[in-house]
C-alpha cells in the first residue's frame, strides 16, 4: 500500500518537476527516471498485494467533499497495475531515446509531465474504489493522453486525430457517468457499497459496455483508435495501445464484480462483439498502408480476442460451467498481459522505423532488416508473438481461450455453451490466419526485401535506449511464452475476483498449469531443435562454399526494388475477399495507348464506421446547425417576439397543466 | 503392451519422406509411367545435404532461419501425433492448438523468408499462402473441434484413442466421414497438393508453396523438403487414424493396420492428384471455405 | 361611480387601438401621454372609497412625469432625429389593428383564469391593463424606429403601472417609486442612446442594426 | 451596517470618480474599492450566522452570502485586470479590427464610475430580501452596466448596447409585472395583504392564491430569465458579449448572471413554500433543456470565439436551471456549478481579452498558434476551455456530475440522456475550435492578411495573474470543497426544499 501510494507520489512529483523543467534538456532524463521509479514501486507494491491481500485507503471519505480519494487494491487491480507499470516504465525508457531529437523544437518537459500524469491516472483508474474518483481519474487519463497524442500538433491531421479521440472518449464517459450514478443509488459512491438494483442490472451492463468498450476499442466504438494511436509519439502509442485501452477491459471486469451473477446474454453479447471486433480489426489492419495505423487496428483485433475470452467466461458463469468460466476469464487476462507486451514491442519497432526513415508508409519502406538489425529482429519476434505462434507469449492466452471453448463441448452443460465455443473457435481460427497474413505483411514489407525509397535506404539503427527497451520486451515475449505455468498462477487470484473461488477452479488452474507446462516444454524443445539444426547446418557448411549472389527469381537478370510485391498487392487477395466489409477504394490509372507513359494504382482503406456512419452524422448535424444559425437575423423586434412567445408558451403550458390535472 | 512412444517418433522421422515416393508412384501409375523410385526423396535430401550454399545478397537471417523452423516444427508435430496404439510423446488437452499454431510458425517464417528475397514471384506466393492458410486454419480447427465434441476429449491422442474405444459413436458414423473429408481438403491445401497447388510445376503464376522456396538451395532446400514430408506424415496419420480406429488384438497387427491406413491415405492423395486438375486460383478459396463449412456441419451434427 | 370607471377603461382600450393605428410619431407620443392621464384617473376612481394622500401624491407625480416630462423628452429626441413617421413598419397598420383585436381577445381570455381580489375595480380593468401591456410589446415588435419602440415600451410600462397602482397599491411605496424611477431613467437613457444612434447611423431604423 | 457599507462604499466611490473626472485617480480607485469590498465580504463570512427570522429588507441568508461572495471575488479579480487594461487601452485612438475606422473609448472616469456603480447594484441584489427591492436592484444593474458595454465608442458597440438595453428593459418590465402578480396573489390575507418581503411571503405562503402566483412566477422567469440568458431570451448576449470589452463581458457573465439567477431563486423559494414547487421546477427544466439545445446548436461551427463563450453561458445557465428544476441534490449541484461557472467564464473572457488585444480579431480562424505567441494566455485558455466543458479535474465536472446524479436518482433517464448528449455536442464543438487556436501553426491561407500582420505582444503580469488565481480556484474545487462552501450549498438546497 505504502509502495503504491509512494509510486503515485513519485509520478505526480515527476510530472510537476518536468513541467517546471519545460524546455530544459534534463527534462528528457528526469521524465524516464521518475517513470521507471514509479513503475518499480508499483510493480513491487502490486506483487506485495498478492502476498498480503487486498488493502483499502481513503483520503477524505465521508466528509463534505463530493470527491473522495479512495484507493483499493485487490488481485484484479494488482494484476492490471502490474501490467500498466511494467509497460509504462519500459515505454519511458524508450521515450527517453525517442524524444531526444525533438529537444530543440518541443517542450519535452510538458510531454513528460503528461506522460507521468497518464501513468499515474491509469494506476488510479485501476485502483479507484469510488465512482466519482474513478471518473475523475478516467477523464484525466483521457485528457493527458489527448495532450500526448497532439504532441506534434503543428500537423493538422494530428490535431484532427486528437479531436476525434477526445470527442469519442467524452461521449463514452457520458455513459460511464450515468452508470456510476446508478451504482451510487444507495447514496455512497464507494465501490464497497456499490449495489446494482436488479431491475437496472442489464442497463448497467450496457452502459459499461458502451462506455468502457469505447475506450477499449470494441467495434463499432473503435473509431478513435486508428486515428489517435498513429498520431501519437510511438512510446505513447505503445502505452495507449498496450495498457490504456486495457483500462476499458478493467472497467468491464470491475463492473461485473458488482452486478452479481451475470446473465447469459451478456456473455453472448461479448462473444459476438468480440468476434466482430476481432475479425473487423484484423481485416482493416490488413488493408492499411500506414504501419502504426495497422498496429492500431491490430489492437482492435486483440481487444476482440480479449472480449471473446471474457464472453466465454461469462457464458460459463451464467450456465454454471466453472471450467469454461475460469478458462475464459483466465484467457482474457492472460491475453491482456501478453498483448500489452508484444503490442508495445511492435509500436516501439514502428517508432524506430519512423525515427530512422521518417515514414510510416509501408510502401516506402523495405530492406530495413539489414540496416536496423536489432529493431528488425525484435519486430519479427513481436510479429510472431502477436500471431500467437508458439513458443512466444501470444499463444498462451489464445490457448486458454481455445481450451475453454473445447471444454464447453461437454454435453451436460447445455447447447448454449457449445454454440459459444463453436463461435469462439471458428472466430479465433480465422483471426489467427488473418493475423498471420497481416504481420507477415508488416514484417516482410517493412524489414525484408530491398528498400523502396531513398529514406529507407539511408535508415540507421536507433539509439541504445530504444533498442534496449525493445530487447527487454522481446525477452519478455519469450519468457512469458515459456513461463505459462507460472503466469497462470499469477493471474489466478485476479480470476477469482470474478469467478469466485471453487474446487473446480483449483482443478482447472492445476490442470491448465500442467498443460502450459507441456507447452513450455514443447516450446523449449522447439528452440533447442532450431538451435541444434542451425549448429548442424553451420557445421556442414563450414567446409563448403557459401556464396552471395543476386536473388535468382526464376532467372531475372536485373531485379529492381520496385518489382517487389508491395504491401497493397500482398494483402489484395484477402482484402478483395472481404471487400463487402472493408470497402477498400482502388484508384487505377491504366496505361493507355500503344506506348504508355505510365500507369498507377492506389488503394485506400478508410474506417467503414467512421466514413459511413459517424462522419455523415456529423455533417448532417453541422448542416442543421448552419441552417439554424441563419435563423438569427439580428432584429431586435424578432428577439422581443421570441420573449413574448416564450412568455405565452410558458403561461399556456403552466395553466394547461393546471387545467388537465 | 505398448512400445514406448519414442520408437514411434523415430519411425515417423525416418519414414516420412517415403510418403512422397508413394504419391509419385501412384501418379506415375496413373500416367502409365514407371516413375521415380520410392526412395527418391531420400536421395534428393541426401544429395542436397552434401551441397554448399548460395544466398541472395538481399536476404537476411530470416531467410536462413525458415528451413530450420520447418524441420523443427515437423519434428515437434510428429511428437504430438500417435501412430498405432502408442501414446504420443507430447500429449495434453489442447495440443491440437499447439499443433496448428506450430505449423503456423513454420508458415510464418516461410512466408517471411519468401519476402526476404525481394522477388516479385516469391512475394506473390507468400501472399497466396497466407490467404489460403487463413482459410484452411478454421477448417482444420473446427474439424478437430467436431471430433472433440464427439468424443469429449481435447487432445489429438485423446480424440484418437476415444474413437478407438468407441466413445460417441451415436453420431459418429455421420460426423467422422464429414470430418475426414474436410481434413483431407486441409491436408491437400496445407501440403500444397493438387487441386490447391501443384508441387511439380514451375510456372510461377500458378504456384504457391514452391514459388516461396524458389531461392532456397542446398541444405536449406533439403530441410524444407524434409519438413514438408514430416507435415504430410502428420496430416496423413491423423486422417488415417480417424478413418481406421479399429483396435486389433496384437500390437503388431495394430501397427500394420496403422501403416496400411497411412499408406491408403497417401495413395488417395496420389489418386486425387492424378485425376483432378489444379483449381483456378480464384476457386481455391471456395474449396477451402467449403471445407470449413463441412467442418461446421460436422460440429453441429456432433452437438445433437 | 362604476360607469365612470368603465368608461375610463374603455378609453384606455381605445387609446391602445389608436396607438397601434398611428404612423405619426408625434401623435404616438401624445397618445402615450393621454394614456398616462387615463390611468391616473382609473387609479383614483378605483380607490375612491379609501382615498389617501399617498395615492394622490403618487398620481400627481405620475401624471407630471408620464404625461409631461417624458413626452417632452421624446419629442425633443424625435425632432432631433428628424423623423416624423413610421413609414414601413414590419406589420402594416390595418393588420396591426386586427392584431390588436386579437390581443384584446387574448387579454380577456387570460383574465378569465385570474380572479381579481380587489372588489372596487371594474371587471374590465384586468383585461384592459393586460391589453395595454400587450399592445406595448406588439409595438416594439412591429415597428422599426427606435423612438417608436421606446413608445411601445412606455405603453407597456403604462399597463404595468396601471396594474400596479390599482391592484398592488397596498404595498409599501417602494413599488411605485421604482416604477417611476426606472421608467424615467430607462427612457432617459434610451433617449440618449437614440441620439447616439442617429449620430452614428444617420437614421434610427433599428432593423439596420443587424449583427 | 456591514451590508450598508458594502453597498454604499462602491456607490460613493463611483460617484467620486464620475465627479472627479480624473482618469488616473479613478483607475487606482478600482482595485482599492474592490479589495475593500472583498475584505468586507470576508468580514461578513466571519460574522455570519444564518438568520432564523430574516430581516424585512436587507440582510444576508445563505444564498445571499454565496452570491455576494461570488460577485465580490469575480469583481476583485477582474478589477486588477481592468486596472491594467484601462491603462493600456485608455483614451488612445484605436483602429477597429473589423472595419478599420478609428474610435475612442469612454473616459476612464466614467467607465470606472459605472463599474463601481455596477458593483454596488449587484451587491444590492444579493443582500435584498424583498422581491421589490431585488427587482429595483436588478434593474439598476442593467442601467449601470449599459455605459460599460458602450466602452468602445463605435457603431457596433452602440448597437449592442441598444440591444442589451431594450431587451433587458422589456424583460425587467415583465418581472415587475410578476412582482405585482405576487402582490395580487397575497391580497386579502391578513389586514393589509402580504408584503413582498421574503419574511412575510414565507409566513403566509400557504394562503397565496396559486393561479396568480404561478402566473407571477412565469412572468418573473421570463423577466429575469432575459437577464440570466435562458434561451430563447438570451438574444442580447452574443452581440453584447462580443462587442463589450472582455472584462465587462466577464463581469456580465460571471457576476451579473448569477445575481439575476438569485432573483429568480427568491421567487422559486416562495413557490416552493407555497407548495407550487413542482410547477416552478418543471418550468426550470423546460427552459434548461431549451437553453442547452440552443447553446449546442449555436456553438457548433461558431467562428466568433467570444460569441462561443456567450452561448456557453447560455448553456451553463441552462444547466443551473436543470439542477434547480430536478431538485434534490441538483440544487446543491446547481449552486456549486454557479460558483464554478462564474470563475471559469470570467477566466475565459479575460483570456479572450488578451487574445483579442494581440490578434485584433475575434474570428477563431485568424488565431493560430497561441501556444507560440501568447504561451501563458494559451495555457489559461486551454484550462478555461477544459473547465467550461466540464472535464475533470476541474470543479465544473463535479458540479455537472452532481446534477446528473440528481437526474438519475429522480429516475429522469431521458433528461439525463438529453443533458449528456447536448453537453457532449458542446464539448465537441468547443474543443474543435479551441485546440486549433492554440496548437495549429499559422498557414498563409487560413487567416486574413490583417491578422497575420499583427505581431502578438508580451503578456504583462496583470493580464495573467488574476486568471491564474481563477484557474487555481476551479482546479482546487475539483478536488476539495471547503466545508464552509458545502455547508452553504447545503443550506440553500434546504431552503429551496431540495434536501
Amino acid at each position: 500500500m505504502i509502495l503504491f501510494l509512494a509510486a503515485l507520489i513519485v509520478l505526480l512529483t515527476g510530472a510537476f518537476v518536468t513541467a517546471c523543467a519545460g524546455r530544459r534538456l534534463w527534462a528528457n532524463t528526469a521524465g524516464p527516471l521518475f517513470s521507471v521509479a514509479g513503475s518499480v514501486l508499483t510493480v513491487v507494491g502490486s506483487l506485495m498485494t498478492y502476498e498480503d491481500g487486498p488493502w483499502e485507503w481513503a483520503l477524505n471519505q465521508g466528509g463534505s467533499a463530493i470527491l473522495s480519494i479512495h484507493f483499493s487494491m485487490d488481485p484484479l487491480s494488482a494484476f492490471f497495475c502490474t501490467v500498466t507499470a511494467v509497460i509504462t516504465g519500459i515505454a519511458a525508457i524508450y521515450g527517453g531515446g525517442y524524444l531526444k531529437e525533438y529537444a530543440d523544437e518541443k517542450n519535452l518537459g510538458m510531454a513528460w509531465a503528461f506522460f507521468l500524469i497518464l501513468s499515474a491516472s491509469m494506476l488510479a483508474v485501476e485502483t479507484a474504489w469510488d465512482g466519482i474518483f474513478f471518473l475523475v481519474a478516467w477523464e484525466i487519463m483521457s485528457l493527458s493522453s489527448f495532450f500526448l497524442v497532439i504532441f506534434e500538433s503543428e500537423k493538422p491531421e494530428v490535431l484532427k486525430a486528437g479531436w476525434v479521440y477526445l470527442v469519442a472518449t467524452h461521449f463514452a464517459t457520458a455513459f460511464l457517468m450515468v452508470m456510476f450514478m446508478i451504482l451510487g443509488s444507495a447514496g455512497s459512491f464507494s465501490f464497497g457499497s456499490a449495489a446494482v438494483p436488479p431491475a437496472l442490472k442489464s442497463v448497467v451492463f450496457i452502459l459499461a459496455l458502451v462506455g468502457f468498450g469505447t475506450k477499449a476499442g470494441f467495434s463499432p466504438f473503435h473509431v478513435w483508435l486508428p486515428e489517435a494511436h498513429p498520431a501519437a509519439p510511438s512510446h505513447v502509442s505503445a502505452v495507449m495501445s498496450a495498457v490504456m485501452v486495457k483500462a476499458g477491459i478493467y472497467g468491464i471486469l470491475r463492473i461485473l464484480t458488482f452486478t452479481g451473477e451475470p446473465l447469459l446474454w451478456w456473455g453472448w453479447t461479448l462473444v459476438i462483439l468480440g468476434a466482430v471486433t476481432g475479425i473487423g480489426g484484423v481485416l482493416f489492419a490488413l488493408a492499411q498502408k500506414d504501419l502504426k495505423r495497422l498496429l492500431a487496428y491490430s489492437t482492435v483485433e486483440n481487444i476482440g480476442i480479449i472480449a471473446l475470452g471474457l464472453g466465454l467466461g461469462i457464458v460459463g458463469m451464467a450456465t454454471t460451467h466453472p471450467v469454461m468460466a475460469v478458462l475464459g476469464v483466465s484467457g482474457c487476462l492472460m491475453h491482456v498481459l501478453n498483448h500489452a507486451v508484444f503490442k508495445s514491442l511492435l509500436f516501439f519497432g514502428a517508432g524506430s522505423v519512423l525515427h530512422a526513415t521518417g515514414s510510416k508508409n509501408m510502401e516506402n519502406l523495405g530492406g530495413l532488416m539489414k540496416r536496423m538489425e536489432k529493431t528488425g529482429s525484435f519486430f519479427m519476434v513481436g510479429a510472431a508473438a502477436i500471431c500467437a505462434l508458439p513458443p512466444l507469449n501470444g499463444f498462451i492466452g489464445e490457448f486458454l481461450i481455445y481450451l475453454g471453448s473445447f471444454k464447453a463441448f461437454t454435453v451436460h452443460y447445455g447447447t448454449q455453451g457449445s454454440l459459444c465455443g463453436i463461435l469462439t473457435i471458428s472466430t479465433l481460427a480465422l483471426i489467427g490466419g488473418l493475423a498471420a497474413a497481416c504481420f507477415t505483411r508488416a514484417g516482410g514489407v517493412v524489414f525484408l526485401g530491398e528498400p523502396r525509397s531513398s529514406e529507407a535506404e539511408k535508415a540507421h539503427e536507433s539509439n541504445a535506449f530504444m533498442t534496449g527497451s525493445m530487447a527487454i520486451l522481446t525477452a519478455l515475449c519469450l519468457a512469458l511464452g515459456l513461463a505459462g505455468p507460472f503466469t497462470i498462477r499469477l493471474i489466478q487470484p485476479a480470476v477469482q475476483v470474478l469467478t469466485g473461488r471453487s474446487h473446480a477452479m483449483d482443478t482447472v488452474i492445476f490442470e491448465g498449469g500442467d498443460y502450459l507446462m507441456r507447452i513450455s516444454v514443447a516450446g523449449l524443445c522447439f528452440l533447442i531443435l532450431v538451435l541444434a539444426l542451425r549448429l548442424i547446418r553451420n557445421r556442414f557448411l563450414s567446409g563448403r562454399s557459401v556464396e552471395e549472389a543476386g536473388t535468382w527469381d526464376c532467372g531475372y537478370t536485373a531485379p529492381d526494388a520496385r518489382m517487389q510485391y508491395t504491401a497493397s498487392s500482398f494483402s489484395d487477395p484477402v482484402v478483395t475477399m472481404f471487400q463487402a466489409a472493408v470497402r477498400s477504394k482502388k484508384q487505377v490509372d491504366r496505361p493507355v495507348g500503344l506506348f504508355p507513359e505510365s500507369g498507377a494504382i492506389q488503394t485506400r482503406t478508410d474506417d467503414v464506421v467512421l466514413t459511413r456512419l459517424i462522419s455523415p452524422m456529423f455533417v448532417l448535424a453541422a448542416g442543421v446547425s448552419d441552417r439554424l444559425h441563419r435563423m438569427k437575423k439580428g432584429y431586435n423586434q424578432i428577439y422581443i417576439l421570441y420573449i413574448v412567445l416564450a412568455l405565452f408558451t410558458l403561461l399556456f403550458w403552466t395553466f394547461y397543466q393546471e387545467y388537465t390535472r | 503392451m505398448n512400445h514406448p512412444p519414442y520408437i514411434h517418433v523415430a519411425v515417423s522421422l525416418a519414414a516420412a519422406p517415403f510418403l512422397f515416393g508413394v504419391i509419385n508412384k501412384v501418379k506415375a501409375g496413373f500416367a502409365g509411367r514407371k516413375g521415380p523410385p520410392l526412395f527418391q526423396m531420400y536421395y534428393d535430401i541426401v544429395k542436397l545435404m552434401r551441397k554448399g550454399a548460395v544466398y541472395s545478397r538481399t536476404t537476411t537471417e530470416m531467410f536462413r532461419l525458415s528451413p530450420l523452423v520447418s524441420v523443427a516444427v515437423g519434428i515437434l508435430a510428429v511428437m504430438t501425433v500417435p501412430l498405432g496404439q502408442t501414446e504420443s510423446l507430447i500429449s495434453f488437452h489442447g495440443d491440437i492448438f499447439l499443433l496448428a499454431y506450430l505449423f503456423g510458425m513454420a508458415r510464418f517464417t516461410t512466408v517471411l523468408a519468401a519476402m526476404d528475397t525481394g522477388s516479385a514471384f516469391e512475394g506473390m506466393g507468400a501472399s497466396r499462402e497466407v490467404q489460403f492458410s487463413m482459410l484452411a486454419e478454421p477448417a482444420f480447427l473446427v474439424g478437430l473441434a467436431a471430433l472433440s465434441l464427439l468424443t469429449g476429449e481435447s487432445s489429438v491422442a485423446g480424440i484418437l484413442s476415444a474413437l478407438r474405444n468407441g466413445t460417441g459413436t451415436a453420431t459418429g458414423h455421420v460426423v467422422i466421414p464429414i470430418c475426414v473429408a474436410s481434413l483431407f481438403i486441409v491436408l491437400l491445401a496445407e501440403n500444397s497438393r493438387i487441386p490447391v497447388d501443384d508441387p511439380n510445376t514451375h510456372l510461377e503464376l500458378t504456384m504457391i508453396h514452391e514459388v516461396m522456396v524458389l531461392d532456397h538451395g542446398g541444405m536449406d532446400l533439403g530441410f524444407i523438403h524434409y519438413g514438408s514430408a514430416l507435415k504430410l506424415w502428420v496430416f496423413a496419420s491423423i486422417i488415417a487414424r480417424i478413418l481406421v480406429p479399429v483396435k486389433m488384438s496384437s500390437p503388431m497387427l495394430d501397427a500394420a493396420l496403422a501403416t496400411a491406413s497411412l499408406l491408403a491415405v497417401t495413395v488417395a492423395v496420389g489418386v486425387v492428384e492424378s485425376t483432378m486438375a489444379r483449381l483456378r486460383m480464384l476457386r481455391v478459396p471456395q474449396l477451402l471455405t467449403g471445407a470449413t463449412i463441412l467442418s461446421l456441419v460436422a460440429l453441429i451434427i456432433a452437438m445433437r | 361611480m362604476n360607469e365612470w370607471l368603465d368608461l375610463a377603461v374603455a378609453l384606455l382600450i381605445l387609446s391602445n387601438f389608436m396607438l397601434v393605428n398611428t404612423s405619426r410619431l408625434m401623435s404616438c407620443i401624445r397618445i402615450v401621454a393621454i394614456q398616462a392621464v387615463i390611468l391616473s384617473v382609473i387609479a383614483l376612481l378605483s380607490h375612491l372609497h379609501a382615498l389617501d394622500v399617498r395615492l394622490v401624491v403618487l398620481v400627481i407625480i405620475t401624471v407630471a412625469l408620464k404625461a409631461l416630462v417624458l413626452p417632452q423628452v421624446l419629442k425633443r429626441v424625435t425632432v432631433g432625429t428628424g423623423v416624423e413617421r413610421e413609414l414601413s413598419p414590419f406589420v402594416g397598420y390595418s393588420l396591426s389593428l386586427m392584431a390588436g383585436g386579437g390581443l384584446l381577445a387574448l387579454s380577456f381570455l387570460m383574465s378569465h383564469f385570474l380572479t381579481v381580489p380587489e372588489p372596487g375595480l371594474s371587471r374590465f380593468f384586468l383585461p384592459a391593463s393586460l391589453f395595454t401591456i400587450f399592445t406595448g410589446l406588439f409595438i416594439i415588435i412591429a415597428r422599426k424606429k427606435a423612438v417608436t419602440q421606446v413608445m411601445g415600451y412606455m405603453a407597456m410600462e403604462n399597463g404595468i403601472y396601471a396594474f400596479g397602482v390599482s391592484l398592488a397599491i397596498h404595498e409599501p411605496f417602494i413599488v411605485e417609486i421604482s416604477v417611476l424611477l426606472d421608467v424615467f431613467v430607462a427612457v432617459l437613457i434610451m433617449g440618449v442612446a437614440i441620439f447616439h444612434i442617429s449620430h452614428e447611423f444617420d437614421h434610427i431604423d433599428t432593423d439596420q442594426l443587424s449583427v | 451596517m456591514l451590508l450598508w457599507s458594502l453597498i454604499v462604499i462602491p456607490a460613493l466611490a463611483g460617484l467620486f470618480c464620475l465627479l472627479s473626472r480624473s482618469g488616473s485617480l479613478s483607475r487606482f480607485m478600482l482595485p482599492l474599492v474592490s479589495a475593500l469590498h472583498f475584505i468586507l465580504v470576508v468580514c461578513c463570512w466571519m460574522t455570519y450566522t444564518c438568520p432564523s427570522v430574516p430581516p424585512e429588507w436587507i440582510g444576508l441568508d445563505d444564498a445571499g452570502l454565496l452570491f455576494l461572495s461570488v460577485t465580490s471575488v469575480t469583481f476583485l479579480l477582474t478589477s486588477f485586470y481592468a486596472f491594467g487594461y484601462i491603462r493600456r487601452e485608455g483614451r488612445a485612438q484605436t483602429m477597429d479590427m473589423e472595419e478599420g475606422f478609428f474610435f475612442k473609448n469612454s473616459p476612464d472616469a466614467v467607465f470606472v464610475g459605472c463599474l463601481l456603480f455596477f458593483l454596488s447594484t449587484m451587491t444590492l441584489v444579493t443582500v435584498s430580501l424583498h422581491l421589490g427591492l431585488v427587482w429595483v436592484a436588478v434593474e439598476a444593474t442593467t442601467l449601470s452596466s449599459t455605459p460599460l458595454i458602450y466602452y468602445h465608442r463605435h457603431h457596433r458597440s452602440l448597437e449592442a448596447t441598444w440591444k442589451y438595453l431594450l431587451i433587458c428593459s422589456v424583460g425587467i418590465a415583465l418581472a415587475m409585472l410578476g412582482n405585482f402578480f405576487v402582490v395580487v396573489a397575497g391580497t386579502g390575507i391578513g389586514e393589509h395583504g402580504v408584503h413582498l418581503s421574503l419574511l412575510s411571503l414565507s409566513e403566509h405562503a400557504d394562503k397565496l392564491n396559486p393561479a396568480w402566483l404561478k402566473a407571477a412566477f412565469v412572468l418573473c422567469l421570463v423577466g429575469y430569465g432575459t437577464k440570466i440568458g435562458f434561451s430563447p431570451l438570451h438574444t442580447w448576449m452574443p452581440a453584447t458579449y462580443s462587442e463589450a470589452p472582455s472584462m465587462v463581458a466577464a463581469l456580465l457573465s460571471g457576476a451579473l448572471k448569477a445575481c439575476a439567477f438569485l432573483a429568480l431563486l427568491r421567487i422559486h423559494q416562495v413557490m416552493t413554500l407555497a407548495g407550487l414547487g413542482a410547477t416552478s421546477r418543471s418550468l426550470f427544466m423546460v427552459l434548461g433543456v431549451v437553453s442547452l439545445f440552443t447553446a449546442a446548436v449555436f456553438i457548433v461551427r461558431q467562428t466568433d470565439f467570444k460569441k462561443m463563450l456567450a452561448f456557453s453561458s447560455v448553456e451553463h445557465m441552462g444547466i443551473l436551471a436543470l439542477g434547480v428544476g430536478v431538485g434534490g441534490t441538483g440544487i446543491f449541484g446547481s449552486m456549486f456549478h454557479m460558483v464554478n461557472h462564474s470563475l471559469t467564464k470570467t477566466l475565459l473572457f479575460l483570456a479572450a481579452g488578451n487574445i483579442v488585444h494581440s490578434y485584433r480579431s475575434r474570428t477563431d480562424l485568424d488565431i493560430r498558434g497561441l501556444i507560440y505567441s501568447l504561451p501563458k494566455t494559451a495555457v489559461l485558455w486551454i484550462i478555461g476551455a477544459l473547465a467550461i466543458v466540464g472535464v475533470p479535474p476541474f470543479g465544473t465536472f463535479l458540479s455537472e456530475l452532481t446534477i446528473l446524479k440528481s437526474m438519475v436518482h429522480a429516475g429522469r433517464f431521458g433528461l439525463a440522456a438529453v443533458y449528456l448528449f447536448l453537453l457532449g455536442v458542446i464539448f465537441a464543438a468547443i474543443s474543435a475550435s479551441v485546440f486549433p487556436m492554440v496548437f495549429s501553426k499559422r498557414t498563409g491561407d487560413s487567416c486574413s492578411a490583417a491578422a497575420s500582420a499583427v505581431t502578438p505582444s508580451e503578456e504583462p503580469l496583470w493580464s495573467v495573474l488574476p486568471l491564474w488565481v481563477m484557474a487555481a480556484a476551479v482546479l482546487v474545487l475539483g478536488f476539495y470543497m471547503p466545508p464552509f462552501l458545502s455547508d452553504i450549498f447545503h443550506g440553500i438546497a434546504v431552503s429551496l426544499g431540495g434536501l
